[in-house]
């Protein structure tokens, strides 16, 4: 990344920890309902993956996916607008928080059933390829996910296949509360599955966003070249707890303490002055960001609600829901 | 094209038209391409179409229909098989939280085109595990298109319209009819799901039944003729759409209902249609509603048992005769 | 013990006094051991039976359900925690293929006394993926016998029974009940899997609900009673055993009947209970049967689209009326 | 083994191998209804595990799964009277050729949904743990069934878990009719996945019932002591066609002949004669196999149909079905 590619990354995690921040905090106000997976902590895996990637590659990713929603163009305030039921949300307030969703930018879903979307995601490289194009497809999945069925199936039907696909695994080591390695058998809950497939398995820090850029467009480029899919692992580290108000208590004070002092943030901050970034430019992006988020709030907050009469739409392609004639 | 055409050849026969007219049409399963299937409904289709056309697959019923909706997102009509209907439940969630729902959860952002095509029903000695009619655990999902043709040449029509819908549909193919034969279809068939279809006229009973079950009423019609009961047999034909109007416009006629059902009675999808009935038909009706279903029990290997869990016209016969009475 | 007892400590509460008195029950799920599961209802189990008896598992329905099937097999009674209800999706053949039908096709030779325990239904804003309520899906298996409890007492009583039963059970807990409170069940309380309650006494017309729709039904019932139309509500407990006799009775004393469902309307349970009536039940109806149930679409996120698709009190009320006009 | 132990191995196998035969004769006479999926070819398998476990171990195995059956005590009268749809059935006639299960001598079922049972064995392995038994399980499967999602999750949690299982593949080279290589991303379908799990995998000759007892004889006492599960691939092949009258042209018949030339029961003859067994020891073992199993036909066809009402029994503990009060 030169430091102009670097800073916008940089601005872009930014953007994303506020808007984390910022439904966190609407949450406790009682304007988010229902559940929210917040991904402060995970930026510099989404932003370094879409930094590598093209806008029409494919990205599928989980309930916590705002991440991987905004770096994939999805704005603020489309995200916040669905968090807090606006009919102006990035779904209409029909999805939620769990299931953000860009279709226009290949951002086709975010799926609440752990491991769902990995075989869908090969499904779509599976497309690229039978129609020729040179389109790749990435499922952004966590550690826990590496130990359900469908993750499985996924890899080998895409090793056979040689799909052009990638599966990214988000390791913060932990599922919901309980740590990732009390019920896993390998060390590496994903890259070491990665010889079962025949697949190349890497680790990388995830919370270095230029690594992650590098290590992506590296097995992308394998992929676009029909190589076949990787695994690869990120290694990261979640701000908030797992959900909702969950204060994670959980996790020790000490590793906590470690992993915020690895914060993605603070790397690309530390990169940009390392490739003589001034300051003040990094503090400007800052601020940008502080008043795209604080503006996106205040948007969502005016917008309306959804029109009641929604609930019975977008069934069926035609648009309606009737289930007889 | 020859003069008749069977169950079989025609599900063949109907993914193969729409492959021919449609690039994006593609398949896969589980030993459907040199060997055509283990149904042999898959027959032909690999040497007409080629291998990156029809694709074998793993044992892997998640990443089947997963790897279908993936590619019914991103511009194919994938046509996945599931060998039989009983392994829906190895990739349910596909059918009953991904592919129904994600267009509805992303507010209308994608469409999810494919169809899957399964072995259904009993009545061949296979078993718990390999006989059983599922298509009532599709019916309690709402967002997925249910079809269950009776005849070849609605396999052709059925199929054409499956592939060519937008909505995802789950495509059920009875094991118990795959060698019956049929006149064939026109050119260009196309059945619109969700249009039942009247195959009996008869002023006394209304009997709705869906696939292997037609025969069934149909027979026990002309076993019932014999008494002066007239029963007028509705193929239903799909479940989702339902056509309840085609339902209660025979009622009016007859003013008794009587469901033949292959899936078991605790859930079954005749069920639905009664409580409409006994609903928006109540006036028309006049006398009890009855169901001939299946047991509410798994089904047994042996034939003399599974016999006594599957309807049969035996079964309907004296349910429509006891109605009749009444 | 305290004066009142919530449904979410109700639920730990009834598996503590199984464990208590029999060594082989042992629980197993996500997430359930040092933090009490993700719905708190199992707080306390790891502390006071230890890690031998609960045990946390990986993200693995299949395993969780699978193995507590093998362990059912061979002398233990497990009590296996799928997280949401939503997630049966994950383990369906365990639920649908083997663990009902293991014991009839092997002629008899082995039992399966299971219990599944899972959050079940909507109203949360958990969006598509999370809210269902799907009782139903349980209901199409044959095989499987289904609770799902509406008061704390119930819960506790009616776990003993699923415990305690040699047959493998599906028990509902509803995350929208969770937080109510009510009275703390008598020690040794057991309520025998299958006995609906009547919850209040009417003459004018038959309510018929489950879990958190009997809340709703009992309110509807209240306001109702402004107009002089007086509900009885019989709160089913159970669908499978499904007591149809005291819902007859019931209708004998007031001819008419409504069923009050959170899962659709399409494959819903109270279809079938409508389609045994419509046939056992049709002297005793003086009017067309209804049912305020679940709308035919996916959950969706926002509350104010929600309160569309899930029964409410208002519908109920509505539903009620028009029919006491017929 | 020792010469006594073989001879019984042996016998054991050739009444597995005739009742097959007669199996498949009884099918193409139409007395066999539904379908078959013989196990001729996987004798030794069978065999040779069980002559490796104890009587009160645990046997899951799948739809092909007679073998496993008379190797853990089902007589070929019960299995055959189970076929041809008599009362005197296994199953009384209500599970079939695909279900056979003899729960008294702990072999606990066949399974017909691919990979289903693996989650199972596990289980039953756990019970034994915590019931403080030194029993164990062990899972009998195909190698296709090392492509579902169920096999990777119940591996993951036996190792986790430390369960005393045996995950053992029967490798036949085939699912139905598709080549098993053709589907898999690895060479050994088993074996090769075992690293994912931590445990060990090892490859054994599937015809060598010697090499397996000996193979499943140290991995179930390493089961018994604790040290958790593993997998074992076992390299067989079958000699009728997958199912039914399947004739099985998608084997090259070079292929066919090089397996056929390596038949357990030969195999068995072999290591005899090296133990110094007469030949007329071994004929002698033949024709009492053979003498069984004519018996068993006869004796299952003379037997009577079921009792149609048995349809409506046994759904529950107390015998009943009824699903209504
Ligand atoms: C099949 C399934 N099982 C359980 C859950 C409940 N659940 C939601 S998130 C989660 C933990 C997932 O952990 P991981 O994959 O590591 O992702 P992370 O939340 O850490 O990003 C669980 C168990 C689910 N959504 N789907
Ligand atoms: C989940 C599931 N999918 C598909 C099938 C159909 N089927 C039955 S046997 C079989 C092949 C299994 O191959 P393998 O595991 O190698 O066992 P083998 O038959 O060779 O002994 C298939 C695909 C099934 N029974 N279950
Ligand atoms: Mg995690
Ligand atoms: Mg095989």
């Amino acid at each position: 990344m030169d430091p102009a590619e670097l800073l916008a990354a940089y601005e872009q995690m930014a953007v994303i920890r506020r808007t984390e921040k910022a439904a966190h905090d609407l949450f406790l106000q009682g304007l988010v309902k229902g559940t929210t997976h917040l991904a402060a902590g995970h930026e510099a895996v989404a932003v370094g993956a879409s930094a590598a990637l093209r806008p029409d590659d494919y990205v599928f990713a989980t309930y916590r996916g705002h991440h991987h929603a905004m770096a994939r163009g999805a704005t603020p305030e489309e995200c916040l607008a669905e968090l807090m039921s606006r009919a102006t949300g990035l779904c209409q307030a029909k999805g939620g928080s769990m299931h953000l969703t860009k279709a226009s930018t290949g951002m086709l879903g975010s799926y609440a059933i752990v491991g769902a979307h990995l075989p869908m995601a090969a499904g779509a490289a599976w497309s690229a390829r039978l129609r020729g194009t040179d389109q790749i497809a990435v499922a952004f999945f966590g550690d826990g996910a590496t130990n359900i069925g469908a993750f499985h199936e996924a890899l080998n039907l895409a090793a056979v296949w040689k799909l052009p696909v990638l599966f990214v695994c988000e390791n913060n080591l932990y599922m919901e509360y309980t740590p990732i390695a009390d019920v896993t058998a390998v060390p590496r809950p994903a890259a070491d599955r990665a010889p079962a497939y025949g697949i190349p398995g890497e680790v990388v820090d995830g919370n270095d966003v230029v690594a992650v850029q590098e290590a992506v467009a590296r097995l992308a480029g394998r992929a676009r070249a029909g190589d076949g899919p990787a695994l690869l692992e990120a290694e990261t580290y979640r701000h908030f707890g797992h959900s909702r108000a969950d204060p994670a208590t959980y996790r020790p004070a000490e590793e906590v303490e470690r992993w915020l002092k690895h914060d993605p943030l603070d790397l690309a901050r530390g990169r940009l002055a390392e490739l003589g970034v001034a300051p003040e430019t990094i503090s400007e992006a800052d601020e940008r960001a502080s008043a795209v988020v604080a503006k996106a709030v205040e948007a969502a907050k005016a917008a309306p609600p959804p029109d009641p009469r929604e609930a019975l739409t977008d069934v069926w392609a035609d648009g309606g829901a009737a289930w007889r004639t | 094209m020859a003069d008749v055409i069977s169950y079989r050849e025609a599900v063949a026969e109907g993914i193969a038209r729409e492959m021919r007219r449609d690039p994006t049409v593609v398949c896969l399963g589980e030993d459907i391409g040199e060997a055509g299937g283990v149904f042999k409904t898959t027959v032909g289709l690999r040497k007409e179409f080629g291998p990156e056309r029809v694709w074998d697959t793993p044992i892997s019923e998640q990443a089947i229909v997963g790897a279908a909706m993936g590619a019914a997102m991103t511009g194919m009509r994938p046509v996945a098989e599931i060998m039989f209907s009983d392994f829906l439940a190895c990739c349910w969630d596909y059918l009953a939280n991904e592919i129904p729902k994600v267009r509805y959860m992303t507010g209308g952002q994608v469409t999810v085109p494919l169809v899957v095509h399964t072995a259904n029903g009993g009545g061949l000695g296979f078993g718990a595990q390999h006989s059983q009619a599922t298509e009532n655990w599709a019916f309690t999902i709402p967002g997925l298109k249910i079809a269950a043709p009776s005849t070849p040449a609605d396999v052709v029509g059925m199929m054409a319209a499956a592939i060519r819908s937008d909505d995802p549909v789950v495509f059920f193919e009875h094991k118990g009819l795959l060698a019956t034969k049929g006149a064939p279809p026109p050119p260009d068939h196309v059945v619109e799901l969700g249009r039942a279809a009247v195959v009996r006229e008869g002023a006394d009973i209304t009997l709705v039944a869906l696939a292997s079950m037609v025969p069934v009423a149909l027979k026990a019609a002309a076993l019932l003729s014999g008494d002066g009961i007239e029963a007028e047999v509705v193929d239903l034909r799909c479940l989702v759409p339902l056509d309840v109007s085609t339902v209660l416009a025979s009622l009016g006629r007859t003013s008794r209902l009587v469901t033949v059902e292959e899936n078991p009675y605790q859930g079954g999808w005749g069920a639905t249609l009664v409580s409409v009935v006994a609903d928006e038909g109540f006036g028309l009706l006049d006398a009890p509603v009855r169901r001939v279903a299946g047991e509410c029990v798994p089904l047994p290997f042996a034939d003399a048992l599974e016999e006594e869990v599957i309807p049969t016209v035996e079964k309907v016969v004296a349910a429509v005769r006891d109605l009749a009475a009444y």
